[in-house]
């Protein structure tokens, strides 16, 4: 027995040798690549390793609508133009130059001498292929927000235009952001799509290795990038690390040089540990509560809706529970974006007996109970800042119950419009225009869930849409964020911030539009 | 033979079943396509999708087609990859398969000295000992655990990788994670199983024989355990597979676990089905192999 | 004495087909073509030793058991014919003791419970009268009433036995079928347990059949004994006839076989059977016996012999029956 | 007399369980000499095969010997190392049980089992214990042992199991061989072949038995001394033929005329009334006390000693030692 | 007869009741056991009165205390505060309602259908048995975390629901036992015996079948409380599990485990609570095998 014993011993360790092995096959040169501790040895020392909290979708520049998606994707794709994250200013990136024709043409030139990963030259084909196959695509995510253009008409290899359907004051904006990289039209004609997906090259700063879904996607330097060479970096490594004190702890044992979304319980930790930092942004991303102007609840009420944001302490949940780390603001619109109302950022409103007066003016002196919708760990403490808020409107006698939900069930809450008095909402814009921050407001868009209406803000809301004045324009959307605030339509908690540790033996400062670029990234 | 027919023969109503469970659940989990679609998406396009997506036949329709397909392997592409979601299940098995042996090995490695050295010191202090070391390793959390573990032996200690997949060092932790609650259980069935073999009257024939007690208790009663450890092991199989979607988070393990959490999470339901699908039918075919090797490590049931 | 049970060419088979390729259909004949009958009032003993079939016989009898082939005529009506409510009722007149006091006893419910079951579903019975007829019960069986509400754990086998006795007799049945019901006892708790059924069957003139696996036990209670080999009935004769007179080899054996309590009848000249039982699923051609016969002749080999009645009430299923005497008793020894 | 092979002089071996203390076996004394076969005779509780198993140092938790000797060839194996004991178990005394289906350990072959005292006590290589071995089977009356030896005990009817026991319990050619029950378990024709069987081996191999049973008739055919036990303790101790012809405890006679004689006609039985007590509920004074047709005062007051009543027949019993007394 | 250890047939004099005492006294592990579970079984009836705190009141100026014994931490709040400022004592006192309350609810639901299923699939067999046997190896092939994630993910995590899950996923492993011992018993000659009586088999089933298997029941059920409790933290870490305001030991352990590098009591005593809950189930559990099983005690 002793013998069969031991062979069963033996064929389960086989069975493990084997199951290893085989598989450390197909991540071909991944063993090399593998970080282990980045501090050590040559190699290791010219790769860098950012832990993020979920896997890449997709490859599909086109067909994701998820920002640490693109956070990767900004490394091997390029857009026509950029968004310069010091000044907010739009600059070219792929195209040399660019020129607002009339209303509704746009003319770009191309740099020339740029290159996909296969060598291939870009030219305006590969613009009109890739801006074509969203605007055209309705079964791709992102077809919603490019749809908007109808044409790309190609002048020669390096010049063409794009047409749009309306004025489109925010076109530039538009095509700097997700789904704007551009692809390979001829490599993917050739090899068709899904070739493209499993092998997919573009014109950045570095090419594709592999993708080991769940665990890393590996990327190598790209010797010929048309911005030059990355200096410090030949090897690019993204590990995916859900659960976050595993992504710090990797930080803190020095297994990655970057780890993103570190939680505030941990900002001390890495702050204070030798060897890392931790790097903080504000982000495009507002934490707000929608509340429901529907008739029969009590939030259709301007002065209830008033009161509940005057009882909500802002200061004190940016203090307490973020660490100071975040914004109080009035409105959604934050700085860096078109259409931003300073007035109406970084401060908030707080007067619990104000509001007590309101509740009673409106018809509530003892209060009134009410559902709180929240999700639960989509967004930084948001579990811990719904509870907190329904604590500070208990203070004026409001009772909120909370209802945390699993955040597919609370999308599914929302579509199928069954959302009660309030919820919790944190939004981002990567248009970076108030344009597609205010569409929140408008009575339309969010009938039968919100509620809200506001006829003069329609007015201007719909004025701006197509307005090419850029001043003009501007002047619009604060006006509009006046409303929005004199109306508390929704209330508006904090700008988010990002929260990123960082190894001290590099340079990094996060950015607002939550993108990963690695040529910011430095060694020290 | 014809009791290894009979039992493969069985398994095909329980895949039915289990794949009308599953398919039952994802069709009353609804509609993906809000998920699918920007949140600021017009009703048109989220009309179009679920069209082109088949979501709008009836149930019967649904899973008339799904069984089609089913048979042919194919479980539809996954929503959030776009990829075929058998292919993506099917990529991560390695890594989970890695997990759940190197756990079981864990747990044998524990369990089998730990259970035999209770059971033959019965209410000794050693069996006290050893039995609360059991209940303690199934009363701890998986993921509590873990997180223990890596801040002991990699923050603390800096021993061992903290997380991911790739050298044998980086499988220590999870598989110890895993196994210990897995050894727990295993643990406290071998001592009882060996306590009920010790009483049994061939080993007083052996004793009786003046054999040594080692020989006593490793030759004749642990061999004779061996038939419910092995049954043991492979009922664990369910137990530890389900282990998996914990660890696997804690320890950034590419395999099942995650992919599946994360099609839970965003209602990728081609991925859930393959998913369990690929769960089920592997825990199956490890019952079927222990069902197997109890012929074979049991003569008697041989000569029934 | 008029008949009261009549089996006629009862059988009785499981399928214990093994094997996936050539797949032979494989047969235990646990009971194999056996008839007999029994009359009121009268006690016929079953013997035989492991796996021929006595239980399996007296399962099939109470209907525990579904028999392949034969009837079973029990006071005028085939119970096999019966529908299933009116073979429920029918069961009243049949009870049956069984072999483990231990196992045949609910742990979970008191003596009162056990006795009055039988009772409760076939009578109708106000609290008091139950308990009346329960604690008559208890005497008839001698078990102390002051038993009423404990549990069997808490008896001996030989007072469990007695619990199971009144149980059987509660619904005053016609017939009894006694499984073995000494054999799971201590030495000196047997005879108690035999002396009561049989004072018992004289008292309210039952009626039983009695299987065990061994003579001595049926020697002390039956009228007639039935001996059964691999399925079938051997031998069926008065208890006289059959120490005294048997006629069947295996019966020789079988009483040759038993150990005398006397040291100085120590005989080492005993005729004892070779060899083992074969095995039921795969039994000898011929006379099933043949392969343990010491009188076996070619013609045992070939043919099985009939079961017929070879003299006055004495049958016996062999070709070369026993000269008289050849019993353990001498026939002067009578009485 | 020097050919004792087996001293066991006041044995006593008491369980503490929580219930309190059970004196299994409470002052045993007994002889076996060279070639003899004692057997104990007594019911369920009467301690006689905690008796045996106390011969073997083969009592368990919370058994334990806790007084006595047991001298076996001039050692006393209370006392013997672990080591040594383990040599002369299955080597000088053997032991065959009740149940020959548990007694096999049904995971191995019947050779396997067989060899192991074999290989270890006579430190044989594993090819001569097989060729050892199926000797030993072809002894004991199994045709074709060479093939018996590679099979496991479930292929094996039960006369054939018990054939096997006997087999490993004689391949060391024991001095002394303790049987417990071992025909009880089977057929009547198979008991008679295996009682037959030992009778023979032991004549050929000069071994003694010791035979714990229930049955009377096993008694009357194997034995040459009878100790007869109940409560735990000996109530009579006579060569077999006195025994028989003239019981004197009311226990033994009870027995006896309880014992269903197939032999001649009789209708009644005459059974012991009353059940064996459970262990804590013996009676103060003499153990059979409560169940005993002829009990007197003293009887439950105090308990009798083994008194030898003629030279080879002893009685734990008032009512004799009474007589005794009065002759002297 | 055999010569069985003479320690059977011992405990006749005693009551019921007297024999439970002291079969448990005489275990320490049970005594340690049952104490244990008593005491949460008080602790989750009466924690509006014992506890110090309204557990889900938060105090953004109080976050972070550690307990007593450590530098800053006072009597106030004995185990210390969470990220909200909420006591963590007045947490898992509350926390063991919910945990309670899942664990045995679900398992009196899942045992509810399992006993049902396995004593009728296991008396009457044929078609009814093996459809259930079927349907239970199906149960049995899908994790039942894995289920109970699916299940959760596509109802929606809830007290309610969870329960109703927690129930549906684990009839199965009662289904079995229950049906296992119905063969077992129902060859056993007392049953044998009920049918030579004509007893109906519903009488069989409930008043034979019953009263023998539920002790195997009280068993498992003992022990899957425990597992339950675990399974209930495991959800939870997947953000499934019981959500806030309710308050349960797996939530509070889940939602400290951020900060065990940092303010290690918010994770660490809900984490003892578990520990010492399922310790003392699981040695209750086995004393009641012990005792329950007929074999031990006659």
């Amino acid at each position: 027995m002793g013998k069969k014993l031991w062979l069963f011993g033996l064929l389960m360790l086989a069975l493990l040798i084997f199951v290893a092995c085989s598989d450390k096959d197909s991540e071909g040169d991944a063993e090399d690549t593998n970080p282990g501790k980045a501090e050590t040895g040559d190699e290791n020392d010219r790769t860098l390793t950012i832990a993020i909290g979920a896997d890449m979708v997709t490859f599909d520049v086109h067909d994701h609508i998820n920002t640490s998606t693109e956070a990767i994707h900004v490394n091997m794709f390029n857009y026509l133009v950029k968004r310069d994250n010091e000044t907010g200013e739009i600059v070219p990136d792929l195209a040399e130059s660019f020129e607002n024709i009339d209303d509704y043409t746009w003319e770009f030139k191309l740099k020339e001498g740029v290159t996909f990963h296969n060598g291939d030259e870009l030219t305006s084909a590969d613009v009109k292929y890739s801006l074509e196959r969203v605007a055209y695509g309705e079964e791709l995510r992102d077809y919603t927000n490019y749809n908007q253009i109808k044409e790309v008409e190609i002048i020669d290899d390096y010049t063409f235009r794009i047409i749009t359907h309306e004025p489109e004051p925010v076109l530039l904006n538009r095509i700097s952001r997700i789904a704007s990289g551009i692809l390979p039209s001829k490599y993917i004609e050739e090899n068709g799509f899904d070739h493209f997906l499993e092998n997919p090259i573009g014109t950045g700063p570095f090419q594709f290795v592999e993708w080991v879904r769940d665990d890393r996607i590996v990327f190598e330097v790209y010797d010929d990038y048309f911005g030059g060479k990355n200096p410090d970096w030949d090897k690019l490594v993204f590990r995916i690390i859900p659960e976050n004190s595993t992504r710090v702890s990797e930080l803190l044992t020095g297994g990655v040089d970057i780890a993103v979304n570190v939680p505030p319980a941990d900002w001390e930790r890495v702050e204070n540990h030798e060897g890392t930092y931790l790097a903080q942004e504000t982000s495009n991303r507002t934490l707000m509560i929608f509340l429901r102007s529907t008739e029969g609840y009590p939030t259709s009420d301007q002065r209830v809706r008033e009161a509940l944001d005057l009882a909500i302490d802002n200061g004190a949940i940016v203090e307490s529970l973020l660490g100071g780390a975040g914004v109080p603001t009035i409105t959604r619109v934050a700085p860096g974006n078109f259409g931003f109302a300073e007035h109406l950022y970084d401060t908030y409103n707080y007067d619990p007996e104000r509001a007590k007066e309101l509740l009673e003016e409106a018809g509530y002196p003892d209060g009134f109970e009410m559902t709180f919708h929240s999700p639960r760990g989509r967004y930084l403490q948001d579990a811990e800042i719904a509870e907190m808020v329904a604590g500070m409107w208990a203070q004026i006698g409001v009772t909120a119950n909370i209802e945390f939900m699993e955040w597919s069930n609370f999308v599914e809450l929302r579509n199928a419009k069954e959302n009660k008095d309030a919820y919790l909402l944190g939004l981002g814009n990567s248009m970076f225009d108030a344009a597609n921050a205010l569409d929140y407001y408008s009575a339309t868009r969010f009938e039968g869930e919100t509620d809200y209406r506001n006829d003069e803000l329609e007015e201007l809301l719909a004025a701006a849409m197509s307005n090419m004045d850029p001043k003009e324009r501007s002047e619009q959307y604060v006006r509009a964020q006046e409303i929005i605030a004199e109306d508390v339509a929704h209330i508006v908690l904090h700008q988010e911030s990002i929260n990123i540790g960082v190894s001290e033996r590099i340079n990094y400062t996060p950015t607002m539009d939550e993108m990963i670029y690695v040529e910011t990234i430095t060694k020290k | 033979m014809n009791y290894f027919i009979k039992r493969v023969l069985e398994i095909i109503p329980v895949l039915f079943i289990i794949s009308f469970i599953v398919f039952v659940l994802v069709f009353v989990a609804g509609d993906p396509v809000a998920l699918l679609l920007p949140e600021d998406a017009p009703e048109e396009a989220v009309e179009t999708l679920r069209t082109s997506l088949g979501l709008d036949d009836p149930f019967y329709v649904q899973y008339g087609r799904y069984v089609v397909n089913m048979l042919q392997g194919d479980f539809g592409d996954s929503f959030r990859y776009g990829q075929d979601a058998m292919s993506l299940v099917l990529e991560r098995l390695p890594a989970t398969l890695e997990l759940a042996i190197a756990s079981i090995l864990v747990a044998i490695m524990i369990a089998i000295p730990l259970g035999i050295w209770s059971s033959t010191k019965k209410n000794s202090s050693i069996d006290l000992v050893a039995t609360g070391a059991a209940v303690l390793g199934k009363a701890m959390p998986n993921f509590w655990l873990g997180i223990m573990l890596i801040l002991l032996f990699s923050v603390t200690l800096d021993m061992l990788p903290v997380s991911g997949r790739g050298s044998f060092s980086h499988l220590i932790l999870p598989a110890i994670t895993l196994g210990t609650g897995i050894a727990a259980e295993m643990t406290r069935l071998i001592r009882s199983s060996m306590l009920e073999t010790l009483s049994q009257d061939y080993i007083r024939t052996a004793k009786s024989k003046g054999l040594r007690t080692g020989i006593v208790v490793y030759k004749h009663a642990f061999r004779n355990t061996l038939v419910p450890v092995v049954t043991i092991i492979a009922l664990q199989t369910s137990t530890l597979i389900g282990g998996t979607l914990i660890t696997e988070t804690v320890f950034a393990w590419p395999g099942i676990g995650q992919l599946l959490i994360q099609a839970v999470n965003t209602r990728d339901m081609a991925i859930v089905q393959a998913c369990v699908m690929v769960i089920a039918f592997f825990v199956i075919v490890m019952n079927l192999i222990a069902d197997l090797l109890y012929q074979v490590l049991d003569p008697r049931i041989r000569y029934k | 004495m008029s008949q009261l049970l009549e089996v006629k060419g009862l059988k009785k088979s499981f399928d214990v087909t093994r094997g996936l390729i050539k797949r032979k259909k494989q047969y235990l004949h646990a009971v194999n073509d056996v008839s007999f009958s029994v009359q009121k009032g009268e006690v016929l003993g079953i013997v035989g030793e492991s796996g021929c079939g006595k239980s399996t016989l007296g399962n099939l009898i109470i209907q525990l058991l579904e028999p392949t082939e034969g009837e079973i005529i029990f006071d005028g009506v085939d119970l096999r014919k019966l529908p299933p409510e009116q073979l429920r009722k029918k069961r009243e007149d049949i009870q049956m003791v069984f072999q483990d006091p231990f196992s045949s006893l609910n742990p979970r419910k008191r003596v009162f419970d056990i006795i009055a079951e039988p009772l409760k579903t076939h009578g109708s019975y106000n609290k008091v009268e139950l308990e009346h007829e329960v604690l008559q019960l208890m005497d008839v069986v001698g078990l102390n009433r002051s038993y009423l509400n404990r549990y069997p754990h808490e008896f001996s086998g030989g007072q469990r036995q007695r619990i199971g006795i009144a149980r059987a007799i509660a619904l005053k049945p016609k017939l009894i079928i006694c499984d073995e019901p000494v054999s799971a006892l201590d030495v000196s708790i047997q005879s108690q347990i035999l002396n009561l059924l049989k004072k018992l069957q004289k008292e309210l003139q039952l009626t039983y059949i009695f299987i065990a696996h061994g003579l001595p036990a049926v020697k002390h209670v039956s009228d007639r004994i039935a001996v059964m080999y691999l399925g079938k009935i051997v031998e069926l004769t008065t208890k006289e006839n059959l120490f005294t007179n048997p006629m069947h080899p295996y019966t020789e054996g079988l009483l040759s076989a038993i150990p005398i309590p006397d040291p100085t009848a120590r005989k080492d000249e005993r005729r004892l059977l070779e060899g083992d039982i074969p095995n039921p699923v795969n039994p000898p051609t011929g006379c099933a016996f043949h392969t343990r016969c010491p009188y076996k002749t070619e013609l045992c080999e070939r043919v099985e012999p009939e079961f017929t009645e070879k003299r006055d009430g004495h049958f016996t299923a062999c070709h070369h029956p026993l000269k008289e005497g050849k019993g353990i008793i001498s026939q002067h020894e009578k009485y | 007399m020097n050919d004792i092979l087996l001293e066991v002089k006041q044995l006593k071996t008491y369980f503490f369980t929580e219930d309190g203390i059970v004196p299994a076996v409470d002052d045993v004394s007994f002889n076996i000499h060279k070639g003899e076969t004692v057997a104990i005779v007594g019911e369920s509780g009467s301690g006689k095969s905690v008796t045996s198993l106390s011969i073997m140092r083969l009592i368990e938790e919370p058994g334990k010997i806790v007084g006595g000797e047991i001298n076996f060839e001039g050692i006393n194996l209370n006392k013997v190392p672990r080591m040594k004991m383990r040599e002369i178990r299955g080597n000088r005394i053997a032991m065959v049980f009740q149940e020959p289906l548990t007694s096999l350990n049904p995971v191995f072959t019947v050779g396997n089992q067989l060899a192991e005292s074999i290989k270890l006590h006579q430190k044989k290589s594993k090819k001569e214990a097989r060729e050892i071995g199926i000797e030993m089977l072809r002894k004991v009356g199994i045709a074709r042992p060479d093939k018996v030896y590679d099979q496991y005990p479930h292929a094996l009817s039960g006369g054939m199991r018990q054939r096997v026991m006997i087999a490993m319990a004689l391949s060391c050619s024991p001095k002394l061989l303790i049987a417990d029950e071992p025909t009880t378990a089977l057929d009547v024709t198979i008991q008679a072949q295996i009682l037959r069987l030992m009778r023979d081996l032991i004549k050929e191999l000069d071994t003694s038995i010791l035979l714990i049973t229930h049955d009377l008739g096993v008694v009357a055919e194997m034995a040459d001394t009878v100790v007869v036990m109940y409560g735990g303790q000996v109530v009579e101790k006579a060569d077999v033929f006195t025994l028989f012809k003239e019981p004197k405890h009311p226990y033994t006679k009870g027995l006896m005329d309880s014992s269903p004689k197939i032999h001649e006609w009789n209708e009644e039985l005459v059974s012991i009334p009353g059940t064996v007590p459970s262990p804590f509920e013996f009676p103060i004074g003499c153990k059979f006390a409560d169940r005993c047709p002829h009990v007197m005062n003293k009887c439950k007051e105090e308990i009798p000693s083994l008194i030898e009543i003629r030279k080879g027949q002893e009685v734990r019993c008032w009512l004799h030692s009474e007589k005794v007394v009065d002759l002297e | 007869m055999p010569d069985s250890l003479p320690m059977q047939n011992n405990l006749v004099k005693n009551s019921k009741w007297k024999r439970w005492l002291k079969l448990l006294l005489r275990s320490k592990t049970g005594t340690v056991g049952l104490l244990i579970v008593l005491t949460i079984v008080f602790v989750a009836i009466f924690a509006p009165w014992l506890a110090p705190y309204e557990h889900s009141v938060i105090d953004p100026l109080n976050t972070h205390k550690p307990p007593f014994w450590m530098e800053g931490g006072d009597m106030a709040n004995v185990l210390g505060t969470d990220n909200l400022g909420r006591d963590i004592l007045s947490r898992i006192i509350y926390g063991s309602q919910v945990s309670l309350l899942v664990g045995i609810s679900s398992v009196v639901l899942a045992g509810v259908i399992g006993v049902l299923v396995g004593l009728f699939a296991g008396y009457f067999g044929g078609f009814l048995d093996a459809f259930f046997m079927r349907l239970a190896d199906s149960f049995l092939a899908i994790p039942n975390i894995l289920l109970a994630l699916v299940m959760l993910g596509v109802f929606g995590p809830g007290l309610m629901t969870l329960i109703l899950v927690l129930g549906v996923t684990n009839w199965v492993q009662y289904a079995r036992i229950i049906r296992g011992e119905v063969l077992s018993i129902k060859e056993r000659d007392f049953v044998r015996a009920a049918k030579t009586i004509g007893v109906k088999n519903r009488n069989i089933i409930f008043s034979h079948l019953y009263p023998n298997v539920i002790s195997s029941f009280i068993v498992v059920a003992t022990l899957s409380v425990a597992s339950t409790i675990i399974l209930e933290s495991s959800l939870s870490f997947l953000g499934l599990g019981i959500q806030p305001p309710q308050v349960s030991w797996g939530t509070i352990l889940s939602d400290g485990r951020d900060y065990l590098a940092t303010s290690w009591w918010l994770a660490t005593f809900p984490g003892l609570a578990i520990t010492i809950a399922v310790l003392g189930i699981i040695f209750l559990g086995d004393w009641l095998r012990d005792v329950m099983d007929p074999r031990s005690v006659k």
